[in-house]
């Protein structure tokens, strides 16, 4: 079992679960992030306090699929998040050794 | 019919005989009527009623308008210390004003009577429904009881103005020693200095030498002051700015983030200030006609034209109109109108604005930076700097000249509300020396207060708590648990 | 000039011959002045402004104070229940008021006079821009729709106080029903009993039997409550009380941390209840002379002198002087100065204010705790302590020994408003009095229509769904979305 | 006594003799009663007090009340924007108005009176602190300074008002100048054909004929408004159409969730308006008297009612009676009783408030998507729509028979404030005639003003820009940093 | 050493935590999230337009374990975050190489 | 390639993104978390009412890197967020298998 973990972009959250679903993943989690990178932030200004925020909103997607399905999973994210420009984010993929489902103790694949 | 006007003995040509002063601030409503013999004067209840609703707008100005204007600008970890800064202030100054902050402001002081007031009031004694205070046209009363509450609003919200110079750093116990000791020392005498008098029935049956000679030392320069430039935001603005520089910047002042945490309560502040400022300029009037009127149309247009002047020039400047820069603006056009709200025509009040926008606008970015002082909530910049600007511009668009109101000498026309002469350079030297008392007194003053606070419980709080938030280390809750 | 003096007939020796009753209560301005025949008065604008405003102040309290003060201190998933239920109680009570409340409140209820008015005015009935209703000065009349709004705000807040009892668990189609009976059984009533009366007209030219036999019941036993201590105070507190007890404990009570989700919002509803209150107190004595400003100035210092009282006993108590300390301190002091706001003097209200704080912050936190009832924020603890609090001192503090005004005898001087004579124990006894019907009508009743809503329609949630939190179950919505 | 009677000449039959109109709007206050030579009428104080607080009330709706109900029901990323646009709009209207507003609407326009006034008052010229104007009352005055404040608070919401129909992607630079004019070309020119006549002494005095000649076009129709239905609401809702339609709709609507960020936020708007509007419908009486009180009165039970019409009709369309639904029924209810405030009887607002209700929220629910137009926060639907409802209403409900109070006819009885006769369908024929002018002048203007700004500068953001938010693209600044 | 990652209820935690504590774990990482699945959300309307919520509110709790508490923990967290009903979300175990405690450099086992 | 996750106190964000930029690291995300571990809470007070608040606010910081890089970055990581003080975080590390930039679609080391 594998755990695609994406950064993205956060308006695109939508398309992203639209797609997932497409291929029958049913299941993920978001977490509300900041991200730093090659994309620039902006300049803030207060009372003459210059500050450049360099970390811009994202969103983090995680989702716990069969290993074999990992490359259908993050094609599918990869395409739906993407915009072309700068700043639409990453995804990382590492193995995860189990998985549980808390309601009804299932494990592993059955638990996703 | 109105407010006041000057001895003008600043200028010896003026002085000579006729000229008799009568009242320089529009909150002078001093001698009890009682003193008056003959018939004593009811009070009109359109002005009682207009004097009780502008007493509850100044409270709305303070809590919540003005601890929502500061809470928004500073950081979440912070949030709830500053909302409780506020409003403790404005409920202990209220209780030490009817024990004897009334009577020290607005008593004969004997002796002292030029710096500061007496103790004959103390507790309220002697202030019952029936008695009833000077306005600022000969014959015309209010209760006095409305008066020593409205003045109490005034008393309540000029300390809690600067505990934005230091926000996000002191301690609280510190604080409440500091502002206790504070409005005895500073606010009371500058009170009494620059409001007592001995009012309008009394200037128009005596002869000048004898009205100045009861009335405080400010009072007595001849400079005009409608609501309070002087004693309520120079005097926050000086000691906020010694405030700061004795304090010390905050950690992580210049590196860190510091955004205001939330602008939506900033505006939501910025808003209630200027709905709460027309009771305080426009009941500083004490009277419901058309002076008051003109305060409320002057305290509408100056603000409007300093919030637009600073939002034009920080977008040339920046390159976008910030929310911060308009509530700035507000503020500072609120400031600087508040000398001269019943005196200025409205058209002069726009051009107030337009220049005091500008002015507090350089002072709150470039001159901090440069001069690298931590005023958290620039109240220096903006109530300091834009007090003198207001107070001493009030000088010259009083002119009626320039559609200004003039100033009343009692001594003509039987005390009938008639305007004296005007002469800029006396009435601007005038302003001058009422702004130069109120800025030594309150530097100096509070400079002697802040070490002796500082040496007896100490002004800040430890790094560590400073890191944390003093929501938590000194009132151990938070303001949101979202 | 003043308010209205009781027939202190509970002291068999006072209510000998020429000492006639008159106002207990503040708010009474019943009997319509077209009953004075001669020369009708005509109001005075002033009156009609400061009723005006205070009116507006009132539903400022309401909508959006104490909404925010309540939502403010729940859990964010219920907040927007809470922002809910107190603007549908208000406005829903505003449309029975018009129908049939004002009627049932303030007309002459025949044989029923004693508990409760009669269906005369239902729909308004006869009511129009030339009627008008006495003031508590002989003479001094106001446009009968402006009491109408004043009282309709009474009505409208009053109900909105006891939802903080049962918050985060409650059904709101329940509250509905609940309080739709609440008022018509037991507001209505209430405020019949302790406001109606014949009026001052009636009062100076009528023996002192008269005047009584035509005055509600808890009026006829001489208590005097200024602006609605017990009809508004207590009896929320109460049935507050009776509800937390019958709706039982929120799921996870005691366990789970329910810290207020935005101390923030409960501080910009605790200054907008300050700031309402004014018209609240100093309405009701719905003209604008001196004791207008003798009712502000109690209100600004009972509260100031409250809030501090709490949140120094907290400071020793627990380590850390709190927002929320302060917030609640500032409420029971406006509470307690509820029915005395026109009676005792500045310092009496000093005193009542710092004795409130201490007793409210033992009963909001050992009290509450030892005897195990959610009252989820405090309504009983604040409005029904405070309130008993304030019922009692207001007959100590009225005393003029003490700075009090006195009350006044309508039957001295043709009703000019000179004040009777003064005894404690039977003033204090009349005080308990009211205040022991209002807890026993407020109890009982409330305790009857709570469980006949409980029948109909259940008044909890279920479990589910208060976890899930009201605002998405009951309501579909959330709060925020940021 | 009361506002004005209108000539009614859309009904021949009725034209003939003696009918003279009066005023049909109760704003009119036009000409300044130096022109009554012979004993000049004194300002009463308790009705300045009452125009300065009406104004201040005002002031309160706009800023923070309307920033704060448009703004909470945005999404976080542009909620700074709509505080901006609201209060920036407001500031530089205030400053327009003294410049040239206030003499385009309340000065004799010479030809073009019809339409539009002239340049006779610009910068205020001639008016000053002992200047007045009449009221609806024969005899009964305010200082003029009074009347241009509260004028100019108006001038300052209406505009504000249509943002919340392209909120969240017009162009700031594009608003101000679209806005700059708007009022220039839309709203003063209407205000002035809507509220323009040569007032209560002169209608008294003189032939019907020559009142209606010096009067602007709408009121000479004989259409009757008493706080501004047509010149605020309907006006600001057709522009407001028109430019949602003219921008298109935003990015993402109808797919992207476009929840409101705040609802309490939304919230505390909704009750500032409520408060504020008081200041509105009750001070456009612009005297403190029974009708201000009837104005009162219905302002509070046409928003309660049609609060309650839109959540039970939720409740049952949609299974939740939400916040969002009370909020806007409240807001429907205060704009179709604005013209109504002083004429209908408490029972017909009643009515008005359900019927108003229940028709918006189809308005904003079902039309809407039906039309598929994006008016992102409805300002067509309950200001446009619930407006439109509200002037036809209101010659209805002015119905003495149905409790309505008459419209004053001021030739009779010296102008004593008689009400003159009734006749249904005149009256409604009247008030459409109104409405349709206030419809094309505004929607055609307007649209000719979008075209023009597009042309300028462009009305729309980019896309990008419009995705990433109005507050970091437009102003650099975020509303929150939690 | 191991890293097991639970999407739980929030009003869990507090018995997440204490059921942790038994078992001598005493340090944890909460993140807010927002969890999509089985679970169906809600509808929300704003005037007169509807949304379907699907996302809900969930917590994230990461702790990290030697490799031989992995079991003890997994079943702790599961027994105290279950209620039995839809929604009660799922454990993740993946393996750590390394683990640091910043105040002291002390590393792996140590770090904990 | 690795994902070095490090848990920190809030205030040392800045001095630990110069960090890392300082050893040529110039992509992060960052998020808001909440801490239970050695460093105790403080008490707050609700009416009468006392909470224990053991959960106290961190950063959580992700990162994902060379493999031949992770020492170098945790080294710069711990030594930026070290104040000494109880409570200054962890970090740990984890292997990825993968890693693609969406805007591009390259992938594993190209991808950072
Ligand atoms: N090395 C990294 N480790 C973890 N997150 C990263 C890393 N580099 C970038 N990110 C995340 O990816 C987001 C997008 O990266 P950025 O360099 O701005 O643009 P792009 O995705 O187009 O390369 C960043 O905001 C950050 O959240
Ligand atoms: N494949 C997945 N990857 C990551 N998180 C998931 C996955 N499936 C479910 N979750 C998380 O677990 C939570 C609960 O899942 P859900 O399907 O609603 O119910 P249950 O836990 O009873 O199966 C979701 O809200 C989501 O946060
Ligand atoms: N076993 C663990 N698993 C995950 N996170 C942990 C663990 N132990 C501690 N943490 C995180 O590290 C933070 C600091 O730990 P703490 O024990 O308070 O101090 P120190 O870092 O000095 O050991 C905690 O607030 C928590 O976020």
């Amino acid at each position: 079992m594998k755990l695609v973990m994406a950064i993205i972009k956060p308006f695109k959250l939508d398309e992203v679960r639209d797609a997932l679903t497409g291929i029958g993943v049913h299941g993920l989690t978001v977490t509300e992030v900041k991200g730093y990178g090659r994309q620039k932030g902006h300049t803030e200004i207060y009372r003459g306090a210059e500050y450049a925020v360099s970390f811009l909103p994202k969103l983090k997607i995680e989702v716990a699929v069969a290993s074999g399905s990992v490359d259908k999973v993050v094609e599918a994210i990869a395409s739906a998040a993407k915009t072309g420009q700068i700043g639409d984010g990453k995804i990382f993929v590492y193995s995860i050794d189990a998985a549980v489902r808390i309601r009804t103790g299932e494990t592993d694949g059955d638990a996703l | 019919m109105k407010l006041g006007s000057v001895l003008r003995w600043g200028a010896p040509a003026l002085a000579a005989g006729l000229l008799v002063a009568a009242s320089a601030y529009a909150q002078d409503a001093a001698a009890p009527a009682a003193a008056a013999a003959p018939a004593a004067p009811t009070p009109n209840k359109g002005d009682t009623t207009w004097m009780l609703v502008s007493t509850v707008l100044v409270l709305l100005m303070t809590i919540p308008g003005l601890a929502l204007f500061y809470g928004g600008l500073v950081r979440t970890k912070n949030m709830l210390s500053v909302l409780m800064q506020v409003t403790v202030i404005a409920c202990m100054v209220m209780i030490i004003w009817v024990v004897y902050g009334y009577s020290l402001a607005f008593t004969d002081g004997g002796g002292l009577n030029s710096f500061v007031g007496g103790f004959s009031k103390a507790f309220l004694a002697g202030v019952d429904v029936t008695t009833t205070v000077e306005t600022f046209s000969r014959g015309v009363v209010i209760p006095e009881l409305v008066f020593v509450c409205f003045q109490m609003t005034f008393a309540a919200i000029t300390p809690a103005l600067i505990v934005g110079a230091f926000a996000e750093r002191i301690k609280f116990s510190a604080l409440l020693l500091f502002i206790a000791l504070w409005v005895t020392f500073i606010y009371f005498p500058i009170a009494h200095m620059v409001w007592w008098w001995p009012g309008p029935e009394f200037a128009s049956t005596n002869p000048a030498d004898a009205t100045v000679a009861g009335a405080g030392l400010s009072w007595s320069f001849g400079a005009i002051d409608f609501a309070g430039g002087t004693v309520v935001h120079i005097n926050a603005g000086i000691t906020a700015l010694v405030g700061a520089l004795v304090l010390g910047k905050r950690v992580g002042y210049g590196k860190d983030l510091m955004a205001p945490h939330s602008l939506t309560m900033t505006l939501i502040g910025a808003g209630l200030l200027w709905v709460g400022w027309f009771g305080f300029n426009a009941g500083s009037n004490l009277e419901a006609n058309g002076y008051a009127a003109l305060a409320m149309i002057n305290t509408f247009v100056a603000t409007a034209a300093a919030a637009l002047a600073w939002m034009f020039v920080e977008w040339m400047a920046k390159g976008h109109p910030s929310l911060l820069g308009v509530a700035s603006g507000a503020v500072a056009g609120l400031v600087a109108v508040t000398p001269a709200a019943g005196f200025a025509g409205p058209m002069g009040s726009v051009v107030l604005g337009l220049v005091v926008g500008v002015i507090c606008f350089v002072a709150c970015t470039s001159i901090k930076n440069a001069l690298g002082y931590d005023d958290s909530l620039d109240v220096f910049g903006v109530h300091g700097v834009g007090g003198i600007v207001g107070a001493i511009a009030t000088g010259i668009l009083v002119n009626p000249a320039l559609g200004g109101a003039g100033v009343v000498d009692y001594t003509l026309d039987g005390g009938a509300g008639t305007a004296g002469a005007y002469d800029l350079a006396t009435q601007v030297i005038a302003q001058c020396k009422g702004v130069l008392l109120t800025v030594v007194w309150s530097g100096v003053g509070s400079f002697i207060l802040y070490k002796i606070v500082d040496v007896l419980i100490g002004l800040r709080v430890t790094e560590e708590k400073e890191r944390e938030g003093l929501d938590i280390t000194e009132h151990g809750e938070r303001a949101y648990n979202m």
